[in-house]
């Protein structure tokens, strides 16, 4: 959670750009490093249930992050490891999530990218597909309710989340309430196999924006650079009171849906488009042609990263998974008016 | 001077507004227009900013109280309808009844859903969704039968920390008043005695609370003596009342304006036999609507949903047994 | 049901919109008529239920429904009175269903606007706004897969259906099928009590077509004339193949939401911009001017729809109201599979 | 060659889409990438045009469905997830359940929902949904627990003239094998005697039959001989066959493994108790999941649903009183 700066025009500014790329990009590979570390112990049968990796889309997903101050909120989707790190979240509450660690913030009881800690402006996403865009409404309303200025919320879909009514009617919501909502639409160009010509027929997803009298860009999601203004700025025009903000990126997804699938239906001439370039490598090769960093520091960062990785995964496997005898089996927050009525008792 | 039922639920919520600066109310017409039902009649200007009419987008809305009570404030949500909320029914069943269970965070929204059958409303206006919504975990689920109940109720369920679906009967709405509005009242999760009688036990909810007390009414002349007994919740079922009424009378009739399958009535039956089997003295019994949609015309509507009549002929039949 | 011409160019086309126009006008007449007639009954408590009128949106739904042919398809909603005469629904139909008759199309089980017969392309709408238009797009896709060509359907909506999912997801599945779905949006500035201020943000709802793909027409929905040409136009395009259709008219509601709300919620000032004319008047006047009717043939024509309304209602009084006893209490076809277990039995 | 529950479901699809010209398949992935589940694998190609992907949008998605019904196509939708039908449930329960109530034109439309819970699914890909599609008329709920039924229960959901919402088990279809497919069955709406037995009976439906099969063969070396219904369909229900099988052996254990409130092991109890009272030597006795949402570690999803050794127990404790 840094603030990415409009435009990178003074000096100062330059300085301030660069510093909030490099860490962008360290989130990236951070992010790209962990999504690798769990799909290596999903094949090795360590993670149960399904794991969703964010390949290509780190820079979109960092950047988002990155824009974001404490105090603001982010409804991050499957795609969005970089975004969570730059967020704020640990490495340890992610693999907490994911190995199914008692002590994790959902204490095994979800998984993989259905995390995070709603107090503190991060939401754990239900599966359904649009459905937290409203809920980053609510959090933004409630702040204005309380009079605290300067909320702004990212809530982050795929294209596939576009055709939901879900999504439909929280984007109209905000625009009527003149929320400080920052949607990012991250076109991979499919959503689970299904490419964009039978998801939606607009020739490009920003076009919608005009609809709900909302402002849009679009951006070249591969492109850190892009990106961190694209974001940035769409971020600093909620904050100022805009209203909602609308962000296109396009890209590729770079694996499969999950792990479980090889993507075998991806369309091979899209990953020689621009789209289809890693996000990483172009970041890497930004940094060292702005000199920005040097060959042998991007080889530090990365021991380092895959270091913590590492140990946290060490940790978090040793960790107590959740025990069904001490589980509290209630769903309500209110002890008394809970069924006292056990199935199990019987 | 009277109260309405529905001028309970009015009150309650300015009494909630009122006391609470983490109360406001969202809804379809819920503003100036004070609601479709009046509901929220004059709200919007005693508490300006606090009561705001949403878009017709039932998701969003749900949603976005969801997004309101993380943050703190305790939502009210009014559905047009209850059959509306078909429409928000993701949000209500997954997120905002899981929220509490995955994440430690409360989720205290009220959603009111005006509910249930009135004459000539049709199989869009009048459905009964209490078991829909009870078959979740997550959710409270509360239908008040009375003034008093519609205004202590709706004050506990703003109270209470988890989403409350409230079921508020239309047709009680104008045709039931009461003196005055309660100062104390039986806590939600516990049923109420709403007549006393030794002979059977007629265990219902909501509207249908009425014309069990009107048949309870009915067969007194003919010597017997029906106790009713009135859910209140649904959701948790308060199974100890229940059980202990029918341990006195060892007759149970129970009576649902929903749909049979799988309803109140069934439940109470499964807890009742399953806990208390012994206490039985005759097979429990239900009486439901039709398995059909709610029809429109007057004619078929007063045949579709049980009535005293029916009632008093089905209680009749059991006491018979 | 006429087919209306694209322009009234040559003096042939002129004489065939003529017709057209005429025809639609009676159309209009009649509805609103019957209308009246409805709240009158309702008032004098022989109707259960709500009466929803039309008034101030006949020239919309009127163009609506002589735009289509026999086979078409035609979703209405609460305020078609108009469209639904021209597309061929008989004034018994109508007021059977309204007074609940026995031998109505929906047989006392639904009552006032939700009435329909499927078979006949005429959908019975559910009241869950924005649910018929996918309804609507099945029938469009199967003629398609029969290989029965050049059908159009038009479903019609509200400003404020506009905000539900259910309109969203239609509309965008009409548009990835390329389906001749023309949506027609009556924007008559309020649903129920709340204006469109508090319904979307954007400038125009016509400015949301170019977010699904679709083309998109706006009109004053209090002219008949462009309301014929306008609809006409789309209704053409459709049925050429072009794909789903959007036409946006500008109009005001002349009565409540229903006839048990007063709207006096409506801005007064809004009655006094072109919006708020009554489309019934702007057509007479341009019958006159146009010298296509006299003024005496307007008279004898509303005397005419009078006279059919009071036959027909005076003829449905008596019949016969639906019977709980005769009354099939099952909900599905199946009578095998229909449960055994009568409640009412116990 | 052995066939699985997956591919019993696939051919059954495959044998309808060869048979009738009238049927195609609508969802997400259906298409050349065959399916999340892969139940659809090979037909976009075997039937071109006829197996189409749809955008994510549940509710137009059933929506085309009916109007498709309505022009004589009998479409078989497959919903990703049956979680995700919570969104298309306003086109499910008041589109597709009411049209031939409201116009007399029937509404063939089968709905395919995987449904239920495997290991680390969570608590979004995991619900069984068969208690809420019950609770509603105008619809017909399927719940096949063999490699055999899935087959042909699926095929005669699409000769169905109703909305069919076809409740198949993800946990079986890797894990249920049969030598092939049958060329006979019995018809829906009948329940089947799945193990005979005369100490008691186990009345149950998909995953849990074969959880109910495993602890009455725990049982048998204790002396207990214990019938186990599958339902099949539970709605309509075979009150009839459940009630013979309970007239045998007086002990009722109903076992689902959704969540208890309103669920099919209360409609089941509530219609044994009712119309069968005296058959019961024993209070009848229902075992379901906890209410709380699917959890996603599979410690406690073992813990959560009702397994054999957990019907056992329940069994063993029945049989004693
Ligand atoms: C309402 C709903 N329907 C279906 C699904 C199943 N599903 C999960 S991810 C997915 C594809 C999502 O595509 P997209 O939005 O483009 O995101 P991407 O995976 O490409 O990042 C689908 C269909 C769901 N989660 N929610
Ligand atoms: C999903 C849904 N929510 C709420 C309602 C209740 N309702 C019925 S009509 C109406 C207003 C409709 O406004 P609009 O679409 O503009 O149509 P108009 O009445 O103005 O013609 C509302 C909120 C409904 N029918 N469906
Ligand atoms: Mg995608
Ligand atoms: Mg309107």
């Amino acid at each position: 959670m840094l603030q990415t700066v409009l435009e990178p025009g003074t000096a100062e500014n330059t300085a301030l750009f660069r510093e909030t790329y490099l860490a962008a990009y360290r989130f990236m590979l951070l992010a790209r490093l962990l999504d690798d570390k769990f799909a290596a112990l999903w094949r090795s049968g360590r993670i149960h249930g399904g794991v969703f990796l964010g390949r290509g889309q780190e820079a979109l997903s960092a950047a988002a992050g990155v824009s974001l101050k404490k105090g603001d909120v982010f409804a991050p989707l499957i795609r969005d490891a970089a975004g969570r790190l730059a967020f704020g979240e640990t490495v340890l509450d992610a693999a907490r999530t994911y190995l199914g660690s008692a002590l994790g913030p959902m204490r095994g009881r979800d998984g993989n990218v259905h995390r995070g800690k709603p107090k503190e402006g991060y939401l754990p996403m239900i599966s359904h597909l649009g459905a937290m865009i409203s809920v980053v409404n609510g959090i933004l309303l409630a702040r204005r309710f309380k009079k605290i200025p300067g909320t702004v919320g990212v809530a982050s879909v795929g294209d596939g989340a576009t055709s939901t009514g879900a999504f439909h009617e929280a984007l109209n919501q905000a625009a009527v309430e003149k929320l400080p909502l920052v949607l990012i639409v991250a076109n991979n160009q499919y959503a689970y196999s299904t490419p964009t010509s039978r998801q939606f027929a607009c020739r490009d997803l920003a076009d919608k924006a005009v609809g709900y009298g909302v402002e849009a860009g679009s951006v070249d999601g591969t492109d850190l650079d892009a990106c961190l203004k694209t974001v940035g700025r769409a971020v600093a025009r909620a904050r100022a009171g805009r209203g909602p903000q609308m962000v296109v990126a396009t890209l590729l997804r770079l694996c499969g849906h999950g792990e479980h699938d090889d993507a075998g239906y991806i369309d091979p001439k899209l990953k020689k488009t621009p789209a289809g370039r890693d996000c990483l490598k172009v970041a890497e090769e930004h940094l060292l042609r702005q000199k920005w960093a040097e060959s042998a520091t991007l080889t530090a960062w990365r021991s380092e990263a895959i270091h913590e990785i590492e140990q946290v995964i060490a940790q978090v496997q040793r960790e107590p998974a959740p025990d069904p005898f001490a589980e509290e089996w209630r769903a309500i927050s209110s002890k008394q008016l809970s069924e006292t009525h056990d199935e199990s008792e019987n | 001077m009277s109260v309405t039922y529905l001028e309970a639920i009015r009150e309650a919520q300015a009494h909630a507004l009122r006391d609470d600066p983490r109360v406001f109310i969202y809804g379809q017409d819920v503003g100036v227009f004070g609601g479709a039902h009046k509901a929220t009649k004059n709200l919007a200007r005693e508490f300006p900013g606090r009561v705001l009419d949403s878009p017709i987008s039932e998701d969003a809305i749900m949603g976005l109280a969801v997004g309101a009570a993380i943050e703190g404030l305790r939502p009210i949500v009014e559905m047009q309808f209850a059959d509306f909320s078909t429409v928000g029914f993701n949000q209500i069943v997954n997120q905002a009844a899981t929220l509490f269970w995955r994440t430690n965070v409360p989720c205290p929204v009220t959603v009111r859903l005006p509910f249930g059958g009135t004459s000539g409303s049709g199989p869009f206006h009048s459905q009964c969704m209490e078991t829909v919504y009870a078959h979740y975990p997550g959710l409270i689920v509360l239908t008040p039968a009375t003034v008093e109940d519609a205004y202590s109720m709706l004050l506990e369920a703003v109270a209470i920390d988890d989403p409350v679906i409230f079921c508020e009967h239309k047709f009680l709405y104008y045709h039931l008043k009461a003196e005055k509005l309660p100062s104390e009242a039986l806590p939600v999760g516990k049923a109420r005695i709403a007549r006393e009688g030794r002979d059977m036990t007629v265990v219902t909810y909501s509207a249908m609370v009425h014309e069990a007390l009107e048949a309870a009414k009915e067969l007194a002349p003919e010597g017997w003596e029906v106790e009713v007994v009135d859910l209140r919740s649904v959701k948790p079922m308060d199974t100890d009342t229940v059980m202990a009424s029918v341990a006195r009378t060892g007759r149970l009739l129970c009576v649902g304006e929903a749909w049979s399958w799988g309803g109140v009535t069934a439940e109470i039956i499964a807890r009742v036999t399953s806990e208390g089997y012994g206490l039985l003295d005759a097979p429990p019994q239900r009486l439901n609507a039709k398995d059909t949609p709610v029809p429109y015309h007057p004619n078929l509507w007063a045949a579709h949903r049980p009535t005293a009549r029916a009632i008093a002929a089905a209680a009749r039949k059991l006491l018979r047994l």
